[in-house]
């Protein structure tokens, strides 16, 4: 097989790779980010 | 909402208003709120000033006095409501309105390596005050600074960079004046030198608004009063009532 | 609907994306010139060309932020620089992987290469910038500010290196390629444009939420002080 | 407002930070201290062959000026951030052009110094030549200095008020300054070492594209940094 296959490969991995990751963590953010959302949450004697 | 174009700059910018319209309010503010992140530090204030009139803000610490001159002096945008000085609108006329007022704040903007007489003629060289010479010598006499005027600011005590500040409102002696907390740092004289500019501005017509903590003392120099409690306008009236007013809302807080 | 067109997106991209991808790999001839190294060209071309039209969507919602004011271009900026920083990211990976085998080293002083070095550099300290400002308002404003000046750098800093490199220049895509391989960038390229889009849309929806919990609504006039408690 | 009030105004801004420059002058020597100390720490790292120095001592002579003017472009609005003495210039009236051109100038003219009192240590340190007259070298220098000085007067004011700002400054005005720096240490190598091409020209006009382009884009842009 062509040597250069090698690259080609680890290059389409990244890529794939990546925007999984990028997708994944973009839904664990937008958990975190909604929860807590749903109501008035006091953080920390919030006032004043 | 956040603070509005200001890439487009209007092109009205007549500074040569005169100095009291009739019937037009020297400050004029509908719906002010002021958020902080995830706090309001004002919200649903409504005034109403008429020129020459004097106005006291009562009101304990964190009550939102400060926030709301800041507001109303244009140093911050509103994040809700508008404002019109002098019938100018306050975000749009921001620098026709800012000839006309001027604001003595709590950080009070001098620059620690010049001289009190250096920071009053920079002051007076951007608003071009005539004779700024004159003025400058005059306030600093005024405000009991004459034989420091030379010295830099670095080297001043609490007590006269207050007394610079005062000196400044008085070189600049606008048609429209805010000042906020005036008596800290000071001693006893320089609390009749405050009620004396007050008294000054006042016999020369112009606005003034004077935000302390001492009901007492600020009663006596204003017409109008507005007491202020979490943010909120609590109490509005004559000076002369604020006094008791914000010692009962004191005693149930 | 913006669920729809979120989740569509997100479809049409990845379909898009193993299509082109897959025939590029398989189906498209050998480069007569490279070889199979070719091939890296399906993968890397399509993230520079979607990076930089999300850089152009930040750009252009950092100026609309200034003139209309509205959360919603400040938050369209914010993502669009995220998701163009991820694709800026991929762009760099992919180009030192396939420049090993070409040149020989994973770097090279390219005009294209090095805009996109920079670009990086720029738009992480755009997204830098953000996260040390508390306050919602002023961030947004020194943002805008800062993300108007990135997108201005992109040409200079093309036209600078290119100079400064002189003028025997690589062309690293070549001129004439088969149909084939027109049909493989294209579906890639679209992919990763709906891909891209798909991100930014997700990004705002997070960025959203985050500015609700960070932004109290105001208050409502009857409520509070209605005298003493 | 009149551009004979603006210009007045920013001669009043620019004249206030130069005798702050002048009064805090044991800050200013120390920053030039540190750009010569950078200089000597190059020629350090790279050993004793002299060929290597006089071939790099423009790139080092930037390198040096970048990480010094970034200590002074930051001072410039700690001074006005000190007492709030930004809110009291806005409230003044102060128009946020002339602001901008006031202050922007004055670091200008602060970084066109400090690169003309490197100059001498770069003929000493690397045996960089002046055969070309000092005059051009100066203009690429002043060239430099108003491309790095508008960037930099704007994100000062970016990043004076907010947390980290010693490491955002760096951070957000080195890679926008690659133009400036692969231009100016281009032109000024090209002036010490001889141009045979002719292309000093070329690289000039690079320069003054970025300048232009930067200035214009700081004064459309300062208002909306300074104002709260």
């Amino acid at each position: 097989m062509n040597p250069y296959w090698e690259y080609v490969r680890a290059g389409y991995i990244l890529v794939w790779v990546v925007l999984g990751a990028y997708s994944v963590s973009l839904t664990a953010r937008r958990r975190e980010a909604s929860r807590g959302s749903g109501g008035p949450v006091p953080r920390g004697g919030a006032g004043g | 909402m956040p603070p509005g174009p200001n890439l487009a700059r209007s092109p009205q910018e007549s500074a040569g208003a005169p100095a009291a319209t009739a019937g037009v309010p020297a400050v004029e503010a509908e719906g002010l709120g002021k958020r902080y992140g995830a706090r309001w530090a004002l919200a649903h204030v409504d005034m109403r000033l008429a020129p020459g009139r004097s106005l006291l803000l009562l009101g304990a610490n964190g009550s939102g006095k400060t926030t709301l001159l800041k507001l109303l002096s244009t140093a911050v945008t509103p994040t809700l409501g508008r404002i019109r000085l002098f019938g100018l609108d306050a975000r749009r006329d921001r620098e026709a309105a800012r000839r006309r007022l001027a604001l003595l704040s709590h950080g009070a903007y001098h620059y620690e390596a010049l001289t009190a007489r250096e920071n009053l003629r920079f002051a007076c060289d951007l608003t071009a005050v005539p004779d700024p010479r004159r003025a400058v010598d005059e306030a600093l006499a005024r405000v009991g600074l004459a034989s420091r005027g030379d010295d830099p600011v670095r080297t001043f005590s609490a007590g006269m960079r207050k007394r610079l500040a005062l000196a400044r409102l008085l070189v600049q002696f606008p048609d429209l004046a805010m000042i906020d907390e005036p008596y800290g740092a000071l001693d006893q004289s320089g609390f009749a030198l405050v009620d004396s500019v007050v008294a000054d501005l006042r016999a020369a017509g112009r606005t003034v608004i004077v935000s302390t903590h001492l009901a007492e003392r600020g009663a006596r120099l204003c017409d109008e009063a507005v007491v202020l409690a979490g943010g909120r306008v609590h109490w509005r009236g004559p000076a002369r009532e604020a006094p008791g007013v914000f010692q009962a809302l004191g005693a149930f807080e | 609907m913006r669920h729809a067109v979120m989740v569509g997106t997100g479809v049409v991209g990845l379909v898009l994306l193993a299509l082109g991808h897959g025939l590029g790999l398989f189906w498209a001839p050998t480069d007569k010139m490279m070889g199979d190294v070719q091939r890296m060209m399906y993968a890397h071309v399509p993230t520079a060309w979607t990076a930089l039209v999300a850089y152009l969507i930040s750009f252009v919602a950092c100026v609309g932020y200034l003139f209309f004011g509205d959360w919603t271009w400040d938050l369209v900026a914010e993502a669009a620089a995220e998701v163009g920083l991820v694709f800026n990211g991929l762009l760099l990976a992919t180009g030192m992987i396939w420049g090993r085998p070409t040149w020989g080293v994973y770097w090279t002083w390219d005009p294209r290469l090095t805009t996109a070095g920079v670009l990086f550099l720029l738009y992480g300290g755009y997204l830098a910038l953000r996260r040390f400002v508390d306050d919602p308002e002023r961030r947004a404003s020194l943002a805008a500010v800062v993300g108007i000046l990135a997108f201005a750098d992109a040409p200079i800093v093309y036209f600078s290196v290119r100079w400064w490199r002189g003028l025997h220049q690589i062309q690293s895509t070549p001129k004439t390629v088969d149909p084939e391989m027109v049909l493989c960038l294209r579906l890639s390229a679209f992919a990763m444009l709906f891909l891209m889009v798909h991100f930014v849309l997700r990004r705002v929806q997070i960025g959203r939420a985050r500015l609700d919990r960070e932004l109290a609504p105001p208050p409502a006039a009857a409520a509070g002080w209605g005298g003493p408690r | 407002m009149t551009a004979a009030e603006r210009v007045r105004q920013a001669v009043t801004i620019a004249r206030k930070d130069v005798l702050l420059e002048w009064r805090g002058r044991a800050r200013i020597n120390a920053i030039a201290f540190f750009g010569v100390t950078t200089l000597l720490m190059f020629s350090f790292a790279i050993g004793p062959d002299a060929r290597t120095a006089t071939l790099y001592a423009g790139a080092f002579l930037w390198l040096g000026l970048l990480l010094s003017s970034v200590l002074a472009l930051a001072e410039s609005f700690r001074v006005e951030a000190e007492n709030d003495a930004v809110e009291g210039l806005r409230l003044l009236p102060v128009d946020a052009l002339a602001m901008f051109l006031g202050k922007a100038v004055v670091n200008a003219a602060l970084l066109f110094v400090l690169a003309l009192l490197l100059l001498p240590l770069a003929v000493v340190l690397y045996g960089a030549k002046l055969d070309a007259g000092v005059g051009p070298i100066a203009g690429v220098f002043a060239l430099g200095a108003a491309g790095v000085a508008a960037p930099g007067t704007l994100y000062a004011a970016v990043t004076s008020r907010i947390q980290a700002r010693e490491v955002l400054l760096p951070l957000l005005l080195f890679p926008l300054v690659v133009p400036v720096l692969l231009a100016a240490v281009k032109a000024t190598g090209l002036l010490m070492l001889g141009d045979p091409m002719g292309q000093v020209g070329s690289w000039t006009q690079l320069l003054v594209g970025f300048d232009v382009v930067y200035w214009i884009l700081g004064s459309l842009l300062f208002a909306r940094v300074i104002e709260e």
